[in-house]
């Protein structure tokens, strides 16, 4: 497709979009992705030490 | 005149800090707020002065001026003193007496800033720039508010920190005399101020949260 | 009705996960179509006599100038409801849409020097309506700034909110400096600071129908991407939000443990 | 209202004993306007147009940097959360700290502008009308930039956030000060009074939503 | 030397992970720069000028008022006695930290700096030239304002006065900055090398006078 | 090893602080420094370490790195602790391990790292930001260092500050264990630490200025 003499101002802006808009979009995935293994990681491993306390210690349990 | 509180539950951050607490304190009674650290007694004191908001309950003050704030009836004595290290002692409660009774006479506030500063044996420092005052002066200094203004609410807390014996008796004394004049004071406080007439009212450790 | 519970589901922040998990890819995905076939029609329309094949900027140029000045009220909006109606999730909203919006904000700029360029021959003019974009930016920024330099959470949400309404009370004296302002019935005239842009066409009236329809469908599109990255953004501020109180919990849990080992 | 004239008093009180606050925001403005022919070059009739402007600008930065410290020490001493129960409306708190801002940084660099005028080799001319409309347009810096200090009081960055956040909110200041200042030298001087009236009221403007936004933050401030 | 990275590395990963550190300074970079057209008239061919000096002059004050918390976070915390006696002379501990500030900031705003010429119309032949210059010339301000940093570590008001103490000190850096820039794009390009030159001996001599001084006024800070 | 303090003077301001002290202590020995407020405890830590100078006197550390200063033979423990709350519990006690000991194989000084963790109670808050520690929890925190980086010369200032009691026990083991190693120790305390191999220094009230 012929762009004209200015192909280079409209391809840029275009790239431009592109980019920015990619490049937040994965941020977004990948902050989101990142949080969700944060917290499944802190609810294992918070699971685990509730489960652990709770044969040692029975009175404690229910914190 | 009587503090009532109702259902309190004040949450800072994600915690709930205080949860359902109720209690109410009457005139011409000291409340002494214990409990170990972190059990919330600043907390308590700042949301009853409005600092803080509170997350359900009441907090209400019967027989008040109802046309103000709580707050605006209240001496609050926190950790920091309220002291500007460039005034000299004098100024300092200079200030506060014209800022807390702008409409009282002259004469009068002089009087009792004079007064203020014999009971709390600052006399002597008068002139001297509050940056050089020791840490029990700054304190003594700071608690000049309570005598320069009439208030009928006190809330302090902690007010014997860098105190010496002497001291916190003189301020224990401070504190009768409001009580007795039919004012209302709540302090949090680790030392016993050696007041005949007080309640205590003992906040727990923190909870650990849900 | 439907509305009315849709809200009240809205309202609380799982419901909010439940609901929005539900939503985002068809969100998205319609995002995705629309914006493909605006760009579709778009690149196959007849070139403006003007402005010839640049006014394929416009396609992309105008929604973002558009969703700029948009994430703004929508930032503004969420402040009011945190400040006002202390809703827990109009604070994790406006914190989401701030760099959103930034984003779309320094797009219409970029975009905008890139069509300048052939147009007047220079990538920046100091025209009103440019800079009173740069200034909406500088908004943005100072929004984000703020917030990311505050420790506490709850107070952070609430500064950056009183911020972002100072912000809406002058954008109006900030635009009318720079752009001027004309009523002719009160008789009042306030000149631009400075007047070389086009002057606003209104939707239409020099754009041929080829144009604008694509520009309307590509103005959609791209409205739905916003929302649906403003709900992603939401849900990860949840989750981040989530985790954080579990860290403290975590750390009191230490605590109330040393207790009962002290206590032994 | 007694309250709030005994308010004014200890700061500018304060202010003038602790003196650096005005020096420094001074001995700054001097500074800036002193670079700006090393980095510009020395042609004096470039350096004579643009010099409302640069003073202006530079006004502004001194001004603004200078601002970061309203609340701050009255927050660090505790004075600032007595002060907000002390029955004084905590707006009109905010407003007797902006006014005595001004009184002390907004005046004196609006007095010192033209000796630095000197430095641009600004037309003689429009020394009046610079300090003119410097002392009208001020009082919007000092105000709009207490919204800044309240904003920023328990931030970490304090100075450059504070101008970050509040120079976007300046610009209907800046642009009609520095149009009345134009229109006064280029002898087109009937376009003064618009440009002059318009800042003034940017000023009246300013002197209402910096006290009501400022005491908003400072409520949240003090949670 | 391997107590050095270790140091250079904690301070630029918590640049980062702060993040509004370095977003600050170059917000505040931008935003100044965005303003001076607003006060000197859009007159592009004005404007692309005195860009060069433009751009130098709010450069050293972004990078200058950014540099108040350079030492001050780890003289509260008390980091700062520890890093004393660590074993590392104090005067690389300085070193350190100088060129962490330089790394996080002086790069970012000497990039920054083309962006920001296309707002005032530098010339596109001096984008090349400008960035060189700055990227040598933005150790100095790192380097001499680390001294700022140290002599105001306890004051009262650290961004005005340390920029007031340390301006001055830039005049030579600023004035061949300036020159080489011109110069390159004057096509009075053989002028180019002398000032290069001498702007890099600036930023060298900064390189070793910086540490020494700031180690000598952290050792009294410390007392 | 002896640390050797002969007729040393130091002022603050217009007073001398500390007047003609002298004293020693050797390796395998703990000295703890008592005195009232203001008696110059402080003062007294920061000139061996070399913060502050001193007018008179002479402080040697025989059998040490003669090649060093003191300071750089010794591990201080001020008022604050040196965390960083941008940075979490481990990374923080790293920097210091890499800081302290660069010279150190990276396995080991891993090992050493993980050791403090577990000596410390601190396992469990690893990943934390530091920011979210307690008081008590960011003390401990901070006397990691002493377990990561070996020093000869421990100069405790009330290290024991918002340390509850268990925690305090846990400290004195790790002072017994660096004196039983051969080390030497100089604490500033209110608290009794319960050493057994401990002697004892009083510093007077603060005099008057002459
Ligand atoms: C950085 C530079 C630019 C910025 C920040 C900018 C900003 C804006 C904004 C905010 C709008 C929406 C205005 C409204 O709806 O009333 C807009 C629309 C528009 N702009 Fe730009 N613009 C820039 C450069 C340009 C250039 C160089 C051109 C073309 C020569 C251009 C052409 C248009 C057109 C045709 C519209 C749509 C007209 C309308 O609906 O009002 N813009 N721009
Ligand atoms: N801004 C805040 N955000 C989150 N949590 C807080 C905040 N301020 C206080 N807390 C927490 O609230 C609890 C109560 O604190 P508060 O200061 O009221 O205790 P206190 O009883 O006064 O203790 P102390 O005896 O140490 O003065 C503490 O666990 C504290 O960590
Ligand atoms: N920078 C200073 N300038 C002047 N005097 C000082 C300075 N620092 C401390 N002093 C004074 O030196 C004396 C000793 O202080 P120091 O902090 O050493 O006491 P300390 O024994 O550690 O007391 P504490 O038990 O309160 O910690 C005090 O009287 C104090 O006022
Ligand atoms: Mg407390
Ligand atoms: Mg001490």
């Amino acid at each position: 497709m012929d762009l004209g003499s200015h192909a280079a101002f409209i391809i840029a802006s275009y790239a431009a979009a592109i980019i920015v808009l990619t490049g937040l979009i994965a941020w977004l995935v990948y902050e989101g992705a990142h949080q969700k293994r944060l917290l499944e990681d802190l609810e294992a491993r918070g699971a685990r030490r509730r489960s652990k306390s709770s044969t040692a210690t029975k009175s404690t349990a229910n914190t | 005149m009587q503090l009532t509180i109702d259902q309190l539950a004040v949450r800072r951050g994600s915690r709930l800090v205080i949860d359902d607490l109720s209690f109410s304190a009457k005139a011409g009674q000291a409340l002494l707020l214990t409990g170990p650290n972190g059990a919330g007694k600043t907390t308590l004191l700042r949301t009853i002065v409005g600092f803080i908001a509170h997350e359900r309950g009441t907090i209400s003050l019967e027989g008040g001026d109802d046309e103000r704030e709580i707050g605006e009836q209240s001496h609050y004595v926190g950790h920091a003193n309220g002291i500007k290290s460039g005034l000299s002692v004098s100024e300092n409660l200079t200030f506060w007496a014209e800022y807390l009774a702008p409409d009282a006479a002259r004469t009068e506030q002089r009087d009792r800033i004079f007064e203020a500063l014999e009971r709390l044996n600052l006399v002597s420092l008068e002139d001297i720039p509050a940056a050089y005052l020791s840490a029990g002066q700054k304190r003594r200094l700071g608690l000049g508010r309570l005598l320069v203004a009439d208030r009928p609410l006190w809330l302090l807390d902690e007010p014997t920190v860098s105190l010496d014996t002497a001291s916190v008796a003189l301020l224990a004394g401070i504190v009768k005399d409001h009580i007795a004049g039919g004012g209302l004071a709540v302090a949090a406080t680790h030392i016993p101020l050696g007041l005949e007439d007080s309640a205590e009212l003992r906040l727990g450790a923190a909870r650990a949260p849900a | 009705m439907q509305t009315q519970s849709i809200t009240q589901k809205l309202a609380n922040p799982t419901r909010f996960m439940a609901l929005s998990g539900a939503i985002l890819p068809w969100l998205s995905a319609t995002a995705a179509v629309i914006i493909a076939y605006a760009m579709y029609r778009g690149w196959n329309a007849p070139p403006d006599y003007q402005q010839g094949e640049t006014i394929l900027i416009m396609y992309i140029h105008v929604p973002f100038a558009w969703l700029a000045m948009m994430g703004y009220a929508l930032v503004a909006f969420s402040s009011f409801g945190l400040l006002v109606f202390r809703h827990p999730l109009a604070d994790v909203s406006a914190k989401a849409a701030a760099p959103i919006g930034a984003a779309f904000t320094f797009l219409a700029l970029v975009t905008g020097s890139l069509w300048g360029k052939p147009m007047w021959g220079t990538y920046w003019v100091w025209d009103a309506r440019l800079t009173s974009v740069l200034m909406l930016f500088f908004l943005y920024l100072g929004l984000i700034a703020l917030r990311s330099s505050i420790e506490e959470e709850t107070l952070a949400s609430k500064l950056t909110a009183v911020l972002a309404l100072v912000g809406v009370a002058l954008l109006p004296f900030i635009k009318i400096s720079v752009e001027g302002l004309s009523i002719p019935w009160l008789g009042l005239e306030i000149p631009a600071w400075n007047t070389l842009h086009q002057p606003s066409t209104g939707m239409g009236s020099t754009i041929h129908i080829s144009q604008r329809i694509p520009l309307l469908l590509s103005a959609f599109g791209f409205s739905l991407a916003f929302f649906a990255m403003h709900m992603k953004a939401m849900r990860t501020e949840i989750l981040r939000r989530r985790v954080k109180a579990l860290r403290i919990a975590e750390v009191d849990r230490a605590r109330a443990r040393e207790a009962v080992a002290a206590a032994e | 209202m007694n309250a709030f004239w005994t308010l004014l008093k200890r700061d500018i009180r304060l202010a003038m004993r602790e003196g650096g606050a005005i020096g420094t925001a001074l001995g700054f403005y001097l500074i800036v306007i002193a670079m700006l022919p090393l980095g510009l070059g020395p042609d004096l009739n470039l350096l004579s147009r643009i010099a409302p402007g640069l003073l202006w600008i530079a006004l502004l930065l001194s001004a603004l940097l200078s601002l970061g410290r309203m609340f701050e020490t009255d927050y660090e001493d505790g004075s600032l959360e007595l002060l907000a129960i002390g029955g004084l409306p905590l707006e009109l708190v905010a407003a007797a700290k902006a006014l005595a801002h001004w009184l002390t940084t907004g005046i004196p660099l609006a007095l010192l502008a033209p000796v630095l005028g000197i430095l641009l080799n600004l037309d003689i001319a429009a020394y009046g009308v610079l300090v003119l409309t410097m002392l009208v347009g001020t009082p919007a810096i000092s105000f709009l930039g207490s919204i800044g200090a309240a904003l920023t009081l328990r931030a970490r960055r304090g100075g450059l956030l504070l101008a970050l956040l509040i120079l976007p909110l300046y610009v209907p200041t800046l642009i009609y000060g520095i149009a009345a200042i134009s229109s006064a030298t280029l002898a087109a001087s009937e376009a003064f009074w618009p440009s002059f009236l318009i800042l003034s009221a940017l000023s009246m403007g300013a002197l209402v939503l910096g006290p009501l936004a400022s005491a908003a933050a400072l409520r949240i401030q003090l949670q």
